[in-house]
């Protein structure tokens, strides 16, 4: 194959924060029609990179050409113009306006009597989008904020693809999104490949890049450290050349079996969204749930929680009656949460880590309640992101500023922070890269080693069947069955989400 | 049982309140149903307010603001057949008549007093309102008579913010003066063309410690807490008395007489002031 | 359920339309009265809809009130000076536009925080509406008859129970004004993007819309709006003194609050602007003709405002 | 250039003071100048101190101009009816709690908007003031001496530059307050969780903050602080009317943003809103010293504010 002119080529990409470096002459060379995979540890420097091909960031120096061609993109609209399109890390969504809307953000509507924008052809067209990733459930007209957040996510994607361009950028596209919905977007990005256009693919799923990327580009510290095709490295190589160390295995083992006592019950608990529901989980055991979107996980744990009213039902926790009012008095019980959205619901983004840390537990980290105590409080946070190798300046540095994965660790940090007796957990890995993920399984351990019980709720298969030891499964609001996971294969756990029968339920 | 509306964008002035008190006096002697009605500050919606007593067709209006920037509302009024008097408002041919103290008269006698006392000479910071029609003449005529002067020379002409009332704003106006005059006898004399500033000024002066300079301080209107200045004896020495309860009880009979079927002729209505000083600051 | 959370404040309002015309049904729900309504709120009802096109981004404009104080002011000194009126309303719109584009500058170029820029701005242009007056109110022979006999004027409607009714002019141009926003928040490409700012000022500037350029376009139009409802309060005073539209800022600012608790997730609508305004204008009607005490009244206004918005609020418990 | 981004509007503002001071050197810079500028700020101070403590968790209170009205009122009808210092002193800061109180309630359980609870509830006891008072202003010997000879008294501090120097009691308050609030929102874990709602409502919520609870009281507090600053300004003007509060609550939002500019990430800052007191208040007493004519002192404010505050954000480029 001869090498032909590269789409993109950047080098000599650095770009530091109030000093502190991010990146440090990376580079990273795209060819046409292929699907490459921008690899690296969390706060490796990926997303800047990319926000740097976006316009988004101004760099301190790069070198930027397409099709050869030398470039400067100071602007959105620049990187838009050059035939770039972009998902971002981060969601960004106008909740409140129609999917149609949000597809044709930031370009010119259709329009009538060349003023009035023309809603029939606008709906039409985002329906083409829509169509091209083979959704039918999704109507135009409906409100953005009324999506899952994988639908939400399958809207951002039809709004990259809604017209042809050069080079498509996906920062972490299938985070929120089901396996199926992932085998759709792969099978459009391939289109992408064989039309000879090209992707630029981050993603902390390995298997998923393994399957899909032609080619990878490792950056660590914000330096390029290796490029080459996928085909000839093997998976373990590819982690160790992320992370500088090998991690053996995926999962951590559990330390002990769950015990026989009984951590917390639900008796027919039901809420908004959610039908009756009976489960009991024991002292160290962790147990999943899955199923498709919006068959009721969110409510339940919400429900368990105190912020959704039980509207019928018990809750029984380390075997004494347990009805919270309200999430404060579920973590005064004991109960900690990890929710679904780090930005939206877990974090105060311009506070200090330390400060969001012990925002769940400033009754004991404080004197007499009342006075607060930075320095005790920064120390204890400090150990505590040490024990996940969170990426950052020091414990005082405002959460806005770490990378996806660091963010999300903090607040995994909060839930753990003061030994709960239950762990509810939304996503928990979500952005977390290979090390971390398995830090973060241990952590999990350790809590219920100690006898504590943790619920978790997760899209991606190979971490429900990996780390718990049941897992109940949800459709149309109520658990349906619950099963053993050990042995359980990916292919069985979507046909029970789907209600299709296998030789395996338990 | 008359239906009689009094309408004003000024009720948290003073002197309003005096009218009001002194017409409801005579409206219930006359078994009038009486409707105040505040616009706080805002004349348009004195229009809008008088369209509505017109829709509601009460038998008499009584407006305190200047009748030209309400024709709109006099005009329906006049249309549905209904009597519009002022209570210190302004000529108007639109208007029954109008009861009112002389604004002109009662600024030559506090400008006249101040230049009387300081003997023709020195240096006098005014506090003036310009947005305000009645006070605005005050200070043309005060400018005349100490134009007149030529040894008598006008230091800083003020205009206080009045959205508090006007005390507490003009008497940081005049600490600031104040410290930029720090010489005694650089300030001769405070005319102020109504009390509020004045108070607002004597606070400034006794608080600066510089009331024993002699600084004459005039106001208009003489309203409770001025007149205890002045009877106090202190820098604060004149204002002069409008008979506020005279003009709402002028203003009241002159409904009366209009219901009674009477005509009233003259488009002005004047109601005697007085000069207030120590002397006659306790009556 | 879902009726009460969305429609709640408006059967609050509606609830209140009900009891005045029980209690003044000669009077209330006429015609006439109706008419007078549009006439008296139509001046708040143009500022406001200026407002909403800069609400819908999430930001707000102090200057309003001054700018249409100003714009008055400076329209009155122009006829006084015996300027032509088209002249003189012209150049007042200008002055608007241009005050709307300096505050747009200084919130969108500058970056100053829209409170405190158009908090100073409001200062500036008041205390320029009284440096170009001299601080005088202008009025009586200084200002044209046409002027004044303008906001006085309508189109008639004819007889209505044996009244003449006509169609104000100030209400039609308040209609003008509410369809043109309309058309240019519901139906254009660049209301469309005001909304996605103010959902999310972050998602709107990566999807390559020109945040600062709209911004500071959308801050005109608001002056412009400003300085429109400053020409009508001129021209049904008959005159203009340089602190008259000081109470229009609050109130707008009110409407369209008011309006937001009425659409779905809470974000200002044109529409809901209006009924808004309408709401202060009838209770304002309605509670004078109920010859109630004007102290009585100012309670009366707050705690209707509260009971008929909190209605709607508490339908919405989520948890 | 950091240093420029996080410093600039306060370099602007130390710009304003050196601008005065040479243009004054004789009485801008002087002891007693600045001791007058403490105690003319003082009651804007307080209410500003208190307006801080709302404007953290990211809400408003407009109500605190017509609650400061409203205390003043109420103590001074109870001194006029005979009643101890004390005890109208008493009732009157518990008036100013209750309606903080009532704020709160309709914020954080019914669900109002801060912004519209509160306009409700400005027209509301601003209202309550005119009816209590009958809308008289209540001076003179209703008034006891003492109560206005507190204002005008103070602690001496010696003689400066040959003139008698004393810390006026006003300003003791209003230090008193700054230290209370900052105590409370830098050092508690109250404050802790007000900026954590401020920052992100549904994060401090699912955070185990007791979020409603935590409104209802800052509210008060508001509410508190309002009507504390209404005694202070009834004490120095020795008499009440209900509507002498009106103008602190613009001003004190103003002070508590120019504070922001002044802040890492915009949030309020007790020691912040100080800064923006004070700068207001210099303004003031720095242009009249200067015998700027009245106007055009209020466009040069706004000038210099915007100045003051653009320094500051040109240097904070968005990339
Ligand atoms: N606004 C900012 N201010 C300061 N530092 C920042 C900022 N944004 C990013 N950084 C730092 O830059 C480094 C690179 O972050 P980046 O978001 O590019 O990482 P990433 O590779 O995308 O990580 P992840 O896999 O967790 O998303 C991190 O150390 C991060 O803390
Ligand atoms: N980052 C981007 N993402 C998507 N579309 C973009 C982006 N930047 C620009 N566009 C689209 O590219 C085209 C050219 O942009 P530009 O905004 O200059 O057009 P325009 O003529 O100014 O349109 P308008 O007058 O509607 O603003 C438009 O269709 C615009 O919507
Ligand atoms: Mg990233
Ligand atoms: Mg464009």
């Amino acid at each position: 194959m001869a090498s032909p002119v590269p789409l993109l080529s950047a080098t000599s990409v650095t770009k530091a924060y109030a000093g502190i470096p991010a990146l440090s002459g990376a580079s990273l060379v795209v060819a046409p029609g292929e699907i490459h995979a921008l690899m690296g540890e969390n706060g490796a420097g990926k997303s800047t990179l990319i926000k740097i091909l976006a316009g988004v960031v101004a760099p301190d120096t790069a070198h930027i050409a397409i099709d050869g061609a030398p470039v400067t993109i100071e602007s959105t609209k620049a990187a838009y113009r050059l035939g770039l399109r972009f998902i971002h890390q981060e969601f960004n969504v106008v909740p409140t306006l129609s999917v149609a809307e949000n597809i044709f953000m930031g370009r010119r509507y259709p329009r009538r009597a060349s003023i009035l924008v023309d809603w029939v052809e606008l709906n039409r067209q985002a329906q083409r989008a829509l169509d091209r990733l083979g959704i039918d459930h999704i109507d135009p007209r409906q409100n953005l904020g009324e999506l899952g957040l994988g639908d939400q996510m399958l809207v951002r994607i039809s709004a990259a693809l809604l017209d042809d361009a050069k080079l498509y950028v996906m920062d972490e596209p299938t985070a929120a999104l089901t396996a199926d919905e992932s085998q759709r977007l792969f099978r459009v990005l391939r289109e992408i490949r064989a039309s000879g256009s090209s992707v630029l693919y981050v993603s902390h799923r390995l298997d998923e890049v393994m399957a899909l990327c032609d080619k990878a580009t490792v950056l660590r510290d914000g330096r390029s450290i290796d490029s080459g095709a996928l085909a000839n490295i093997t998976h373990d190589d590819l982690v160790a050349l992320m992370i500088g160390r090998k991690v053996e295995e995926a999962y951590p083992k559990a330390v002990a079996e769950p015990r026989d006592t009984t951590v917390f019950a639900a008796t027919n608990l039901a809420t908004l969204g959610l039908k009756p529901t009976s489960f009991s989980l024991r002292a160290g055991e962790v147990l999943g749930i899955a199923g498709l979107s919006g068959s009721g996980q969110g409510e339940l744990i919400r429900a368990i929680f105190g912020d959704f009213r039980v509207t019928s039902g018990t809750m029984s926790l380390d075997n004494a009656p347990y009805a919270p009012a309200s999430p404060a008095a579920a973590w005064q019980s004991g109960v900690a949460y990890v929710p679904r959205e780090r930005r939206a619901e877990g974090l105060v983004m311009r506070r200090p880590i330390y400060q969001n840390i012990t925002l769940a537990h400033l009754k004991r980290q404080s004197r007499a309640g009342t006075w607060l105590t930075p320095g005790r409080e920064k120390r204890f946070a400090a150990d505590l992101g040490a024990n996940m190798r969170l990426k950052a300046v020091g414990p005082a540095q405002d959460v806005i500023e770490l990378s996806g994965g660091n963010q999300q660790k903090v607040v995994f940090a909060k839930a753990v922070a003061g030994d709960p007796r239950l762990l509810l957990l939304e996503e928990p890995t979500r952005g977390v890269d290979v090390g971390a993920k398995f830090d973060i399984y241990s952590i999990i351990r350790e809590r219920t080693a100690k006898g504590a019980g943790v619920i978790l709720v997760s899209s991606d298969l190979p971490e429900l069947i990996g780390i718990c030891d049941r897992i109940a499964i949800m459709r149309d609001g109520t658990i349906t069955t619950i099963v053993d996971a050990a042995g359980l294969g990916e292919d069985d756990l979507v046909n029970l989400c789907y209600g299709r029968t296998t030789g395996m339920v338990a | 049982q008359a239906k009689v509306a009094i309408v004003t964008p000024y009720m948290a002035q003073p002197g309003t309140q005096f009218y009001v008190e002194a017409f409801q006096a005579v409206a219930d002697e006359n078994d009038w149903d009486v409707n105040v009605i505040d616009t706080a500050g805002d004349v348009a919606a004195v229009i809008s307010r008088i369209e509505d007593l017109v829709v509601q067709n009460v038998d008499a209006i009584v407006i305190n603001v200047d009748p030209t920037q309400v024709t709109a509302g006099l005009q329906a009024a006049k249309d549905a057949g209904i009597p519009v008097f002022g209570m210190d408002a302004g000529a108007d041919p639109l208007l029954v008549t109008n009861v009112t103290s002389n604004g002109y008269a009662m600024a030559a006698e506090t400008s006249t007093y101040v230049a009387d006392r300081i003997k023709g000479e020195g240096n006098v910071v005014m506090f003036v309102f310009e947005a305000f029609p009645p006070v605005q003449v005050r200070g043309v005529v005060a400018d005349a008579v100490f134009g007149n002067y030529p040894d008598i020379k006008v230091l800083d002409r003020v205009t206080p913010d009045v959205s508090d009332g006007g005390i507490a704003d003009s008497r940081a106006k005049m600490e600031a003066i104040l410290s930029a005059n720090p010489e005694p006898g650089s300030i001769k004399a405070v005319w102020a063309a109504w009390d509020q500033p004045a108070l607002g000024a004597l606070q400034a002066i006794e608080d600066a410690g510089r009331s024993g300079e002699g600084i004459v301080i005039t106001g208009i209107d003489a309203n409770p807490q001025a007149r205890e200045a002045i009877a106090a004896g202190g820098n604060f020495e004149a204002s002069v008395a409008q008979d506020f309860s005279g003009i709402g009880a002028a203003t009241a009979d002159a409904v009366a007489r209009v219901l009674a079927g009477e005509e009233i002729l003259q488009s002005v209505t004047y109601v005697p002031t007085k000069l207030i000083t120590k002397a006659n600051a306790t009556e | 359920m879902v009726f009460i959370r969305r429609y709640g404040t408006l059967i609050g309002f509606v609830a209140i339309l009900v009891f005045f015309s029980v209690m003044l049904p000669a009077t209330f729900p006429t015609a006439r009265n109706w008419l007078n309504i549009t006439q008296q709120t139509s001046m708040l009802m143009v500022v406001a809809a200026g407002m909403t096109v800069v609400m819908v981004m999430g930001d707000f404009d102090l200057s309003v009130g001054s700018a249409a104080s100003l714009a008055g002011i400076v329209a009155a000194l122009m006829m006084a000076a015996g300027q032509p009126i088209w002249a003189a309303v012209s150049i007042a719109l200008a002055v608007g536009l241009l005050g709307g584009a300096f505050n747009g500058a200084m919130v969108s170029l500058v970056g100053i925080l829209p409170f405190i820029a158009t908090l100073a701005t409001m200062t500036m242009f008041s205390g320029l509406a009284f440096v170009v007056s001299g601080g005088k109110t202008i009025s009586g022979r200084a200002i044209p008859e046409d002027f004044g006999n303008f906001a006085r004027g309508g189109i008639p409607l004819g007889d209505w129970g044996g009244v003449a009714v006509s169609l104000p002019n100030l209400s039609i141009i308040a209609i003008l004004v509410i369809l043109v926003v309309w058309i240019l928040l519901e139906q254009t490409t660049f209301g469309r993007r005001l909304y996605a700012m103010g959902g999310n000022m972050e998602a709107a500037h990566l999807s390559g819309i020109a945040v600062k350029r709209l911004r500071l376009i959308a801050f005109s139009l608001t002056g412009l709006a400003a300085a429109a409802g400053g020409l009508m309060y001129a021209s049904r005073v008959a005159s203009a003194n340089p602190v008259q539209g000081s109470g229009l800022m609050l109130n707008a600012i009110a409407a369209v609050f008011l309006g937001t608790t009425m659409s779905r997730h809470g974000e200002p609508r044109i529409l809901a602007t209006v009924v808004g305004v309408i709401v202060l204008g009838v209770l304002d009607n309605g509670l004078t003709q109920l010859s109630v005490d004007s102290y009585i009244r100012q309670v009366l206004v707050g705690a209707l405002i509260l009971v008929a918005v909190g209605a709607g609020s508490l339908g919405q418990k989520r948890r």
